[in-house]
């Protein structure tokens, strides 16, 4: 898909999305990145749903990313809208010192793996998430001491 | 030691994966199919640890995979053996600097013999065993890096 | 049993085994298979790329012992030492050596329950210095 | 004799038996614990508990450069490595700006579809082989033989191919390589033409696929489940028509998908990739562009812009995403790695309910499990919701909402 066409979509996209967006940038190649506030992800998604159908779109995964320096961690959501060959990057930035979001796991049961990994590996938080555990397969002697080994500063 | 005698007529091997990349373990699979064909040195693939005579490690050695290559090793009746395959369960592999992995089988069990390979060939892996045959009959198994390089390119 | 069945085991019965007798015959390997390398000392400068760029940090640069008759580009005297246990058979070093110092073979039969290592390998390819260079 | 209980009533017992499945069984050839809670022969809920295969990979690529880096994340999964490797330099090229030549995006198609034509192969053996057909097993490994040494002959190696490299491939092909491929292409045709006919014909086969582990379409999307196993759900989705990346604008295919639902059309779906896939091979070697193709290693650029890529790829299994962050040093800032095997597995738990036991192997060899992949980061999966006073009927009915 290229061009006009690829164009239309994702200024459809935004249209959608444009009381959430904060602002709205490319990341290569040419997948839109819209950063949403981080209490906003669960209507984002509804939204989503709602506009693109239950199987217009599947979430791909979520990347957690560790800025010790900003005092923040990056949370965004890969959301693949295949219904009209795209894909959209939701982006929030939520706290370092006290990581917390709202799950998504009643909206999009998919997100199951990719929030258990996100907790488990850097320690953030989805709030409704029953099944949130430690030490499923990063190793007991690195989760007792309270690691999250993806953050910079855990010296793993 | 007439128990060892009797084992290399017929050795039956455990294939554990210990967090390996699944390489080696499709060699080793492949190197039971047709092409191979070990069952004419009597190598069989054994359904359960309490039957194997050899145990055949591949993968890094987690840490949680490594409690559990402890409690196979102990269930396996006597005499037995380990082979190693893989550069993995060698030393660790491109692994070895991770937090997750004790890097090396011979961290937690006695390794006998060592297949090096990423993963090794198929034909590697039978020519392991079958000098690990040659070890039990007395004879000397290892011979790496005998300084011969053979079909250099 | 179906005929498309039956037809294969026939095949199967008068066909020749698809078996390779491994160690009486040997398989057909590629002969740009990658198998075992090592380091040619005559080519080698010493420059530790290698050693940097190997992702399993299988490579060890060591000191040339004394007695072996090493080139003068080689100034500092060191030569790169392959841990074959270690080593995952890429070729990195291989493709990165600025001198194109190693040397490849298709070898792949290197179970050993010793180390593996290419320490003599590597010094057989130049010459001691006390015998005068042959060839 | 036990009186008959009402319906509405709970039954307090535990009647239900704990199986565990793994990490070491004759079952399944994968480092993964199964806990099967079994009434009767019926599964009524499964715990998928994992992380004997976690290496900490994503941790790892952060401390390695961006180099060493192609080689390690290559070892994320032997089955499906060159995928893994492309998905990364992909990702890398992206934040470099270099474009390999056309030589080497066909080259590099050409390694991919070799590795989709061998996995697609193994696992169907090994489906073979779960049901108990040994024989089936034996002689489809036997003709896999022959797609590794064309793998062998084009990448040097028989599993770690080690093939892709930033702005390029590794190594050339020359028109003897090329007749040799050709040749054994057209050997596996026949071969996968006559396994195919055994999978449609054969009672025993047939009997444990039609039926079994049967995923509606809506599940597919709302489980995030990818590749063959959303395919064989009648959901079209496949990277390389949506993203179009390499060669893959070029080069002719279908997307193959199937109505069936169940271990058996996910077979038929792999079956028809493994004729797209010979095709698109043989159209390669055919069409194989001139110019150079290997880059010098030596002269590669050593300096890393900052910037941010997103790279996806078909894998044999599904969709891979590659998630690479440069902050301008010479390692990434951040690998993220989404294999299909981790949605494929964690998400589908909700499969092997209401199915007997000895189901359980073949449904979740349907999955073309690959543990390695998804476990360099990762998860459990419990059902534990479905813990409440409930009869176990109802219990069982709850699990697949």
């Amino acid at each position: 898909m290229v061009g006009k066409e690829a164009r239309a979509v994702m200024e459809s996209l935004q249209e959608v999305l444009k009381d959430y967006a904060l602002s709205t940038y490319n990341m290569k190649p040419s997948r839109v990145v819209i950063e949403v506030k981080p209490e906003n992800v669960r209507e984002v998604f509804t939204k989503l749903v709602s506009v693109y159908g239950a199987e217009g779109l599947y979430l791909a995964t979520i990347v957690g990313t560790d800025f010790p320096d900003k005092n923040l961690i990056r949370v965004d959501y890969f959301v693949n809208v295949f219904s009209v060959n795209t894909y959209v990057v939701l982006r929030t930035y939520i706290p370092r010192d006290d990581p917390r979001i709202p799950s998504l796991l009643d909206i999009v049961p998919g997100a199951l793996a990719g929030e258990l990994e996100t907790y488990d590996l850097l320690g953030v938080v989805f709030e409704g998430n029953p099944y949130l555990r430690r030490s499923f397969f990063v190793p007991n002697d690195i989760s007792e001491k309270g690691i999250y080994p993806l953050r910079k500063d855990s010296g793993v | 030691m007439d128990r060892v005698k009797i084992v290399k007529y017929s050795p039956w091997l455990v294939h554990f994966n210990t967090g390996a990349c699944n390489g080696c373990d499709i060699e080793v699979l492949a190197a039971i199919t047709p092409h191979y064909d070990p069952e004419r040195f009597g190598v069989k693939l054994a359904p359960s640890v309490r039957h194997g005579d050899v145990l055949i490690v591949t993968g890094a050695v987690t840490k949680k995979a490594g409690e559990r290559l402890k409690r196979l090793y102990e269930q396996m009746p006597e005499p037995k053996f380990v082979v190693a395959v893989g550069a993995c369960a060698c030393s660790g592999g491109v692994f070895s600097g991770s937090y997750s992995v004790l890097a090396g089988a011979d961290k937690v069990v006695k390794v006998d013999m060592y297949i090096p390979g990423c993963p090794p060939r198929p034909e590697a892996i039978l020519d392991g065993i079958v000098k690990l045959l040659k070890k039990l009959d007395g004879g000397e198994g290892g011979e790496g890096g005998d300084g011969k390089p053979s079909g250099s390119a | 049993m179906r005929v498309s069945l039956l037809k294969e085991v026939l095949k199967g019965i008068f066909s020749k085994p698809v078996t390779i007798e491994y160690p009486k015959v040997r398989t057909q390997v590629e002969v740009d298979a990658r198998g075992r390398h090592y380091a040619d000392l005559n080519k080698c400068i010493g420059c530790s790329l290698c050693a940097i760029e190997c992702p399993a940090n299988a490579i060890v640069m060591e000191k040339i012992p004394e007695g072996y008759e090493v080139p003068k580009t080689n100034a500092r005297r060191i030569y790169p030492v392959v841990d074959y246990f270690k080593c995952v058979y890429c070729y990195r070093c291989v493709t990165v050596c600025p001198t194109k110092a190693y040397i490849t073979t298709s070898e792949y039969r290197l179970a050993t329950s010793a180390k593996a290592e290419s320490r003599v390998l590597s010094l057989n390819t130049i010459a001691k210095a006390e015998v005068k260079p042959v060839g | 004799m036990f009186n008959m209980v009402e319906a509405t009533q709970v039954i307090k017992i535990p009647l239900t038996l704990e199986i565990p499945v793994g990490p070491q069984h004759p079952a399944l050839h994968e480092p993964l614990l199964l806990k099967l809670y079994a009434d009767g022969e019926e599964i009524v809920k499964v715990d998928v508990i994992t992380g004997y295969n976690h290496r900490g990979i994503e941790k790892l690529a952060e401390k390695n450069s961006f180099f060493r880096d192609i080689f390690i994340v290559g070892r994320v999964c032997g089955i499906c490595n060159t995928v893994h490797a492309n998905c990364y330099v992909r990702a890398v090229e992206q934040i470099l700006d270099v474009t390999p030549p056309q030589r080497a995006k066909y080259l590099r198609v050409l390694a991919m579809e070799l590795e989709r034509i061998h996995s697609h192969l193994l696992i169907l053996a090994v489906t073979a082989e779960i049901v108990g057909y040994d024989t089936l097993f034996m002689y489809m490994m036997k003709d896999r033989e022959y797609v590794m040494k064309a793998k062998e002959i084009l990448t040097g190696a028989r599993v770690m191919a080690d093939y892709m490299m930033v702005g390029g491939v590794r190594r050339d092909l020359d028109s003897v390589k090329v007749e040799r491929i050709l040749e054994i292409l057209n050997k596996v045709e026949e071969r996968v033409k006559h396994y195919l006919k055994v999978f449609q014909e054969d009672v025993t086969l047939n009997k444990r696929l039609v039926g079994v582990g049967v995923i509606k379409p809506s599940d597919v999307v709302s489980h995030s489940l990818v590749g063959p196993v959303a395919r064989a759900s009648g959901i079209k989705t496949d990277m390389r028509a949506q993203d179009r990346y390499d060669a893959y604008d070029e080069i002719p295919f279908n997307v193959v998908t199937d109505k069936g639902m169940d271990n058996y059309a996910r077979a038929m779906v792999r079956f028809g990739e493994l004729f797209e896939s010979i095709n698109m091979c043989r159209y390669i070697l055919t069409h194989l562009p001139q110019g150079e193709a290997v880059p010098d290693e030596r002269r590669l650029p050593r300096r890393f812009p900052a910037g941010e890529s997103y790279a996806t790829v078909e894998a044999p299994r599904g969709e891979l995403t590659y998630y690479v962050s440069s902050s301008g040093a010479d390692k990434p800032y951040r690998v993220k790695i989404r294999t299909p095997s981790l949605n494929n597995i964690v998400n589908s738990s909700f499969a092997y309910l209401n199915h007997y036991i000895a189901d359980v192997p073949i449904i979740f060899a349907s999955f073309d499990p690959c543990i390695s992949c998804m476990e360099r980061a990762t998860v459990i999966d419990l059902k534990s919701r479905s813990v409440r006073e409930v009869t176990l009927k109802d219990l069982s009915r709850w699990g697949l909402k």
